[in-house]
């Protein structure tokens, strides 16, 4: 037994003790509160686990109020971070300004949107851009009803459609994408935020089809398949190859996140962006996201070393 | 003098087959009844076998994770509801009973005022929780600048309650018979010791248990929290009242709206742990009105 | 004359009747009781407040007329259509069902736990119902979309979306039942005895008693039991957004999936309409009308109460 | 003793003890509500259009007897009886014999008014209807309402709340509601102790009419109406047994004039002269 | 006319009508609730270390008028009065009167027994305690239910519940609870009619007692409970006006001997004998 050193207990050398074994780089404490999109929310939720692991004092609370929600509290100052979905708009600039918000952009991840039809649709292999577009368009509303009406060579089939609400950066990106312009849609389809919804729909109606981001197609191989789409340059089918070099057009997308550089200041918030931006590849394919390729990947790097030089 | 009497076939007392019709809607009744246990059965049973796998320590020892359903639970959302009730029951319980004291006791109904706040309570009970939701947006997040936190929920949730609470305090207060108030009155007491010696320890039983099935009713409440925006994936217990925070109910639709199987069965399984916090409640209000409730 | 001989006993004139110490508490405690009783009014007053500023921008926006003169809704779509039927029209359907439901089987238990029900049966009873009142509505929802649905898709020979009005409004028939039981049965309760021995006296039946004299005398009480289950099944919320979805379109068939107004709420809400945007305004407008509805459904079951009340005691 | 207070009737009392032509008999009647027994080995019985009045203080069970009659009690959770009622010579309790069809042919007038929240010719076809009775229903209400004596001060109004009528004017109301389904026996319950005194005086007349037609059985806790109107009268009380629980009892049962003259028990001279009570 | 049917109290009627000396003197006094006048124009005086009783058939405006004597009434929305009543020469409603201090001063027990929820000791303690009296609260509490007779009865169990007490003893318990706060006056509102005839006689006895250092008002039903304990009997009834509106009214007030021997009004001799109410 060691019970010879007992001599040494004495009040004030136990405190002087105890502050000097205080590990004095680690323990990091404090908030943090991000908002956004909720298709960023998965990657940066596997983030915040992996991080909390390490960093237990500090809580970081994800919500998913949309890429616009999320940028509404940004801008009133009541998060560090907005998970985006699409660029922020000029206006949210101008909300974030007006409340002496600054902020940098960093693209974390890219998404490849996926048209997904039942396995048992056996026709719907590739689809081009007028064909999907001939689909989602407004007049097709209470009119393009079969899926024959798509292309004569189509059977007969009810044509059944789901998709991610309005109020989603996905359902944004889609329609302007496909349709041309942004919200521009028929009405008529199922709108969920509740990606499982468009799973089930889709997965139990014979001529169904809808799109989401990619993630969930990777869960739910089993019971879907992707549809190839056509801009022009053949079929391609999403994968993380296509939409990493961009052949997977239109519908492969950046997601970003965007830190409040005074927030930045706090060594919480630095560490996590930090521990973000370092194991990247791994958080992303965790999370199953497509990664970055090395070139998007250097660009965050430099993209948030500068953001740390601007909060000092 | 036998002739004044009524001849003997004149008496016959039997029934006339009224007893089936009678029988019938006895059973009618009865059955309707049932329905709603049913369903009440069918429900528990479907999420117990829902919900059995996962219904270990692990759902409420850990915090939620989207990396590992195995892993993942509820704690964080089962301490917020647990901050947001305690909150709730410091605000709004006594606020309720209070103004259920000034609406029995004092108030004059004849007056305009007193008159507008009942039919007020009366309108804000029926008030849908999603609107609820939008004064806690407007008002006691943005306005009030309490921000996403407990205390926003908190308030927001107690408003909600509140007339719950105030209608059934009022009931139970109501249920003192005037003659104790008389009958204190009637020594030199004044008002507030009439209430405060008499009206209200006669009346705890009842409050209590309406206070309770009010919280429970609390406990449940999604909605407005939705528009709260309260965050989804909180691994942290909230430390104070301007913590952020998740709510069980919150955790369980965003459970139920992940796309992954396991998620379901964990939705399932916290929604058990739900139920349970609930009976638990419901069986404490009723032990007590069986325990104190007076026969006047 | 003997007057004042025994103080103790006899107070006697010489003592005033006036105050003999200030009583300050009391007129403090009462004011205090009045503020409590007015936290009822501020709330009220907070959300005509949170409403009214955005409501009355979007109506600057959007005339009443495209509001209430369209059946195309998708005020987040581009571009934006603004008639609000198609959600009326849902929030509608799903109450109606759910009243269906509700009315008879709540009436049906009440008269039973009333007028049949020995006191022990009804002390069991009137808890087990309290229970189904407290359910949080997301399990109910929860329930419609994992089991009610695929069951009836099972049993029924039309087709359900997977998300749909019937199923919600099943559920939320079976939500309010609770709401409607137990106040008639209070109402019920109510009634006062003599009038059933008055009837039973005349060689009525317990059947005949129960709905020709005990339902008429306790009808203001249903009638407003009822408005309160109508006003709880218009605005809920968790078990429209998880079983109905959100598809607004104008229809009434009700397999199919359609959004109600606090479904609409919920989604946009929750969701990224940017603050000032005309589609954030929407929410508001949608919430002042709920808020409305359910508003003008309690002034007149007020007015019901209140004209029926003296009929009896 | 000093002589009572009470202004009998004196000529129309037709029966001497011999003439009783009975209705009911009551055979050593107890009447139970659980394990309490409230009223203890009762024997009476009730002459044919006779009016027969129960007094004693409260709590003595007249109510409980009088309920007896057409089975009331049965609809009290608990309550039942040991001894016999002989309803013309049929057991009112027998085992065929079904309650409802008991309480049609025996009414009932309660204390407190007690009409439907129904129009006043609702009220009154209530009883029939309810009955299976379904022709000539016009007629029935204003016979009954004539018989109540109330049919010229309703006659204009018959669509009305029957709740808007004065309480004199609602307990007639009451009346004619029993007498609409053509019963042999009125019970009442104190039918006056809610009037005031005109109204009381409308009642008592309206009583003497009946007699005619009908046999009455009436509780009142003033003896002096039972001394003006009924021609027998049955005196009850309480008293405590051994175990210290109190019991109804039926302490004198005699023509009207006999008890309040020459009561043969002390009890019933105390009462009547306002010893207790 | 036929003799009152009642026992009066001979030799201790203490007071001829010059002797009156006056606790409340009543002036012109009409009582409102809301718009309705329920009781009008009474003028009486009520003598001190007397029993003052109030009779009148149901409706007449009894309780009505023994509340404004602790201005119980008060407690009713819309209830108010016109006239005076003075107390030993002070307004009772004038403006610097406190309706507590009032209350304190002028006791009242009720019709149904009211104990409080609580013990016995408690239920007699309860009025020194609201009254700020803290010392000797023991002997209080004994004086107090020594003088209402139940001292014996209960000292045994001062803890135990009031409410497990019979009727009887639960309406001695609450006079001695009015006792306890040394009242002047203490106001009944037929405290025996929820009372078997054992407990009455015993209440009576204690009114008896209490007489010997407490003026008390009593209202009651029975003629003959009036005629046995009071010295003094005010008999109100109620009449219809015009408008078919019914006011209570004192008829007669006057000593007791002379109200049920020589009723100098028609209506009050039809009451006592018993021809209404
Ligand atoms: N439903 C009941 N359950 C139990 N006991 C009862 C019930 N009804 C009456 N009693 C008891 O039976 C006894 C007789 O009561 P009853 O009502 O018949 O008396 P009553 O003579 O009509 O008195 P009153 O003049 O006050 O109407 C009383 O002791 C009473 O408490
Ligand atoms: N709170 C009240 N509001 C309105 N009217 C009332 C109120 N209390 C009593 N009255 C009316 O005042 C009149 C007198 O009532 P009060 O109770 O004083 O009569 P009472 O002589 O005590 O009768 P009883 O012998 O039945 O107790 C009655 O017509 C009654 O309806
Ligand atoms: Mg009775
Ligand atoms: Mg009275």
């Amino acid at each position: 037994g060691g019970g010879e050193t007992g001599t040494t207990a004495d009040p004030g050398a136990e405190a002087t003790s105890g502050a000097e074994s205080a590990p004095a780089a680690a323990a990091l404490a404090g908030e943090i509160k991000i908002d956004g999109s909720s298709t960023v929310a998965p990657l940066i939720q596997v983030a915040a686990e992996i991080f909390g692991e390490e960093q237990p004092q500090v809580k970081l609370a994800v919500g998913t109020s949309g890429t616009g929600g999320g940028f509404e509290k940004f801008c009133a100052g009541e998060t560090a971070i907005a998970n985006a979905s699409r660029p922020i708009k000029d206006e949210e600039k101008a909300a974030c300004t007006a409340k002496a918000i600054n902020f940098g952009e960093l693209r974390v991840a890219t998404d490849a949107l996926t048209v997904v039809v039942p396995k048992e649709n056996t026709w719907a292999t590739c689809l081009t851009v007028d064909q999907l577009k001939k689909i989602w368009e407004p007049g097709a509303e209470g009119k393009v009803m079969t899926w024959d009406q798509v292309d004569p060579k189509f059977p007969k089939e009810d044509l059944k459609l789901f998709g991610p609400g309005t109020d989603s950066g996905t359902f944004e990106y889609f329609t302007e994408e496909i349709n041309g312009e942004k919200n521009v849609s028929r009405k008529d389809y199922s709108p969920s935020e509740d990606d499982n919804v468009i799973v089930q729909g889709v997965a139990g109606a014979k001529g169904g089809l809808g799109y989401f981001g990619y993630t969930y197609y990777e869960e739910n191989m089993d019971k879907l398949t992707a549809v190839q789409v056509d801009s022009g340059a053949g079929c391609v089918g999403p994968s993380a190859q296509s939409a990493q070099d961009g052949t997977y057009t239109p519908l492969s997308r950046p997601l970003f996140i965007y830190p409040n550089v005074t927030e930045l200041k706090r060594p919480e918030v630095t560490a996590f962006v930090d521990y973000l931006v370092a194991n990247i590849a791994t958080i992303a394919k965790d999370a199953k996201f497509i990664t970055l390729n090395p070139e998007q990947e250097a660009k965050l790097k430099t993209d948030s070393a500068s953001l740390k030089t601007q909060a000092g | 003098m036998a002739l004044l009497s009524t001849p003997r076939s004149q008496v016959d007392l039997v029934g006339k087959g009224r007893p089936i019709r009678e029988h019938l809607f006895r059973i009618a009744l009865l059955s309707s009844l049932a329905v709603a246990l049913i369903f009440l059965g069918l429900l528990l049973a479907y999420t117990l076998t829902e919900g059995w796998p996962r219904l270990d320590s692990r759902l409420w020892e850990n915090f939620p994770s989207v990396r590992r359903p195995e892993t993942s639970g509820v704690l964080s959302g089962i301490a917020g509801t647990l901050w947001i009730i305690g909150l709730t029951a410091v605000m709004a319980l006594p606020t309720g009973v209070l103004a259920a004291i000034y609406l029995e006791e004092y108030a004059d109904n004849t007056k305009w005022y007193n008159r507008l706040i009942e039919l007020n309570i009366a309108n804000l009970a029926a008030v849908p929780s999603i609107v609820y939701g939008i004064l806690g947006l407007g008002i006691i997040a943005r306005w009030l600048d309490f921000g996403f936190t407990v205390m926003t929920g908190a308030v927001t949730i107690s408003l909600l309650v509140l007339p719950i609470v105030i209608i059934s305090a009022r009931e139970a207060i109501r249920a003192v018979p005037p003659s104790i108030r008389e009958g204190s009155l009637a020594l030199g007491a004044t008002q507030w010791q009439t209430i405060y010696r008499q009206v209200l320890p006669a009346s705890i039983p009842g409050i209590a248990t309406g206070s309770i099935l009010a919280l429970s009713r609390a406990i449940g409440e999604a909605a407005p929290f939705l528009m709260l925006g309260a965050a989804t994936l909180v691994r942290f217990n909230p430390d104070g009242v301007w913590s952020s925070f998740t709510v069980l109910p919150l955790q369980i639709y965003n459970l139920i709206s992940q796309s992954r199987e396991e998620f379901h069965i964990l939705a399932a399984a916290a929604i058990v742990v739900l139920l349970a916090i609930l009976l638990l409640m419901n069986s404490l209000a009723i032990w007590l009105r069986n325990r104190y409730q007076k026969r006047w | 004359m003997a007057a004042g001989h025994n103080r103790a006993t006899a107070p006697g004139p010489n003592r005033s009747l006036a105050r003999s110490r200030p009583r300050y508490g009391e007129a403090a405690i009462k004011v205090l009781l009045l503020a409590a009783a007015l936290v009822s009014i501020a709330t009220t007053l907070g959300i005509v407040a949170a409403l009214l500023e955005p409501t009355i921008e979007f109506f600057s926006e959007v005339s009443f007329g495209e509001f209430f003169g369209s059946t195309s809704w998708g005020p987040l779509f581009s571009p934006p259509a603004f008639g609000v039927w198609p959600i009326i029209v849902a929030t509608l359907e799903i109450t109606l069902i759910a009243v269906i439901v509700a009315i008879p089987l709540g009436l049906a238990a009440a008269i039973y736990l009333s007028e049949y029900a020995t006191t022990r049966v009804r002390k069991i009873f009137k808890p087990v119902l309290e229970v189904l009142a407290g359910i949080p509505t997301v399990v109910f929802g929860f329930f419609a979309f994992s089991f009610v649905t695929p069951l009836l898709q099972d049993i029924l020979p039309f087709t359900l979306d997977p998300r749909n009005a019937l199923s919600a409004g099943l559920l939320v028939g079976v939500m309010i039942i609770p709401i409607v039981a137990s106040l008639s049965e209070d109402a019920m309760s109510a009634v006062p005895r003599s009038l059933r021995e008055g009837s039973f006296a005349l060689g009525a039946s317990k059947m005949t008693t129960s709905v020709s004299v005990v339902l008429p005398a306790a009808f203001s009480g249903i009638v407003a039991a009822i408005i309160l289950a109508i006003s709880r099944a218009a605005g809920e919320t968790m078990i429209v957004a998880i079983a109905a979805g959100f598809k607004s379109i104008f229809t009434f068939n009700p397999g199919s999936e359609m959004a109600t107004m606090a479904a609409f709420i919920a989604s946009a809400g929750s969701g990224d309409a940017p603050v000032g945007s005309i589609a954030y305004k929407t929410i508001f407008a949608v919430g002042s009308l709920l808020f409305i509805m359910t508003f003008a459904m309690n002034w007149f079951s007020a007015r019901m109460v209140k004209k029926y009340r003296e009929v009896y005691e | 003793m000093t002589q009572p207070n009470v202004t009998l009737r004196g000529p129309e009392v037709p029966n001497t003890p011999g003439s009783l032509d009975p209705v009911f008999t009551v055979e050593d009647l107890s009447v139970f509500y659980g394990d309490y027994e409230a009223v203890r080995n009762v024997d009476m019985m009730i002459g044919r259009r006779e009016i027969t009045a129960m007094i004693g203080p409260s709590g003595c069970g007249k109510s409980t007897v009088l309920r007896c009659f057409n089975r009331m009690n049965d609809l009290i959770p608990g309550a039942h009886i040991k001894g016999k009622i002989l309803y013309h010579e049929e057991d009112l309790y027998g085992d065929h014999v079904d309650p409802i069809e008991v309480r049609r042919r025996i009414g009932m007038v309660f204390q407190k008014p007690n009409p439907f929240p129904k129009s006043i010719y609702d009220n009154v076809a209530y009883g029939p209807r309810v009955n299976g009775m379904k022709k000539n229903m016009d007629t029935v209400v204003e016979e009954a309402l004539n018989k109540a004596a109330l049919w010229d001060e309703v006659k204009d109004k018959l669509k009305q709340n029957a709740l808007s009528l004065s309480g004199g004017q609602q307990q007639r109301l009451c009346i004619a509601r029993a007498i609409a389904v053509k019963p042999e026996v009125i019970l009442m319950d104190e039918p006056c102790s809610a009037l005031d005194p005109i109204a009381t005086t409308k009642i008592e007349d309206l009583m003497q009419e009946l007699r005619q037609e009908y046999t009455i059985l009436i509780v009142t806790h003033n003896m002096q109406q039972a001394a003006r109107v009924s021609d027998r009268t049955a005196f009850f009380t309480a008293d405590v047994d051994s175990a210290g629980v109190r019991h109804g009892r039926l302490v004198e049962f005699d023509q009207t004039t006999r008890i309040f003259t020459k009561p043969s028990d002390k009890r019933t001279e105390d009462y009547i002269t306002g010893r207790f009570g």
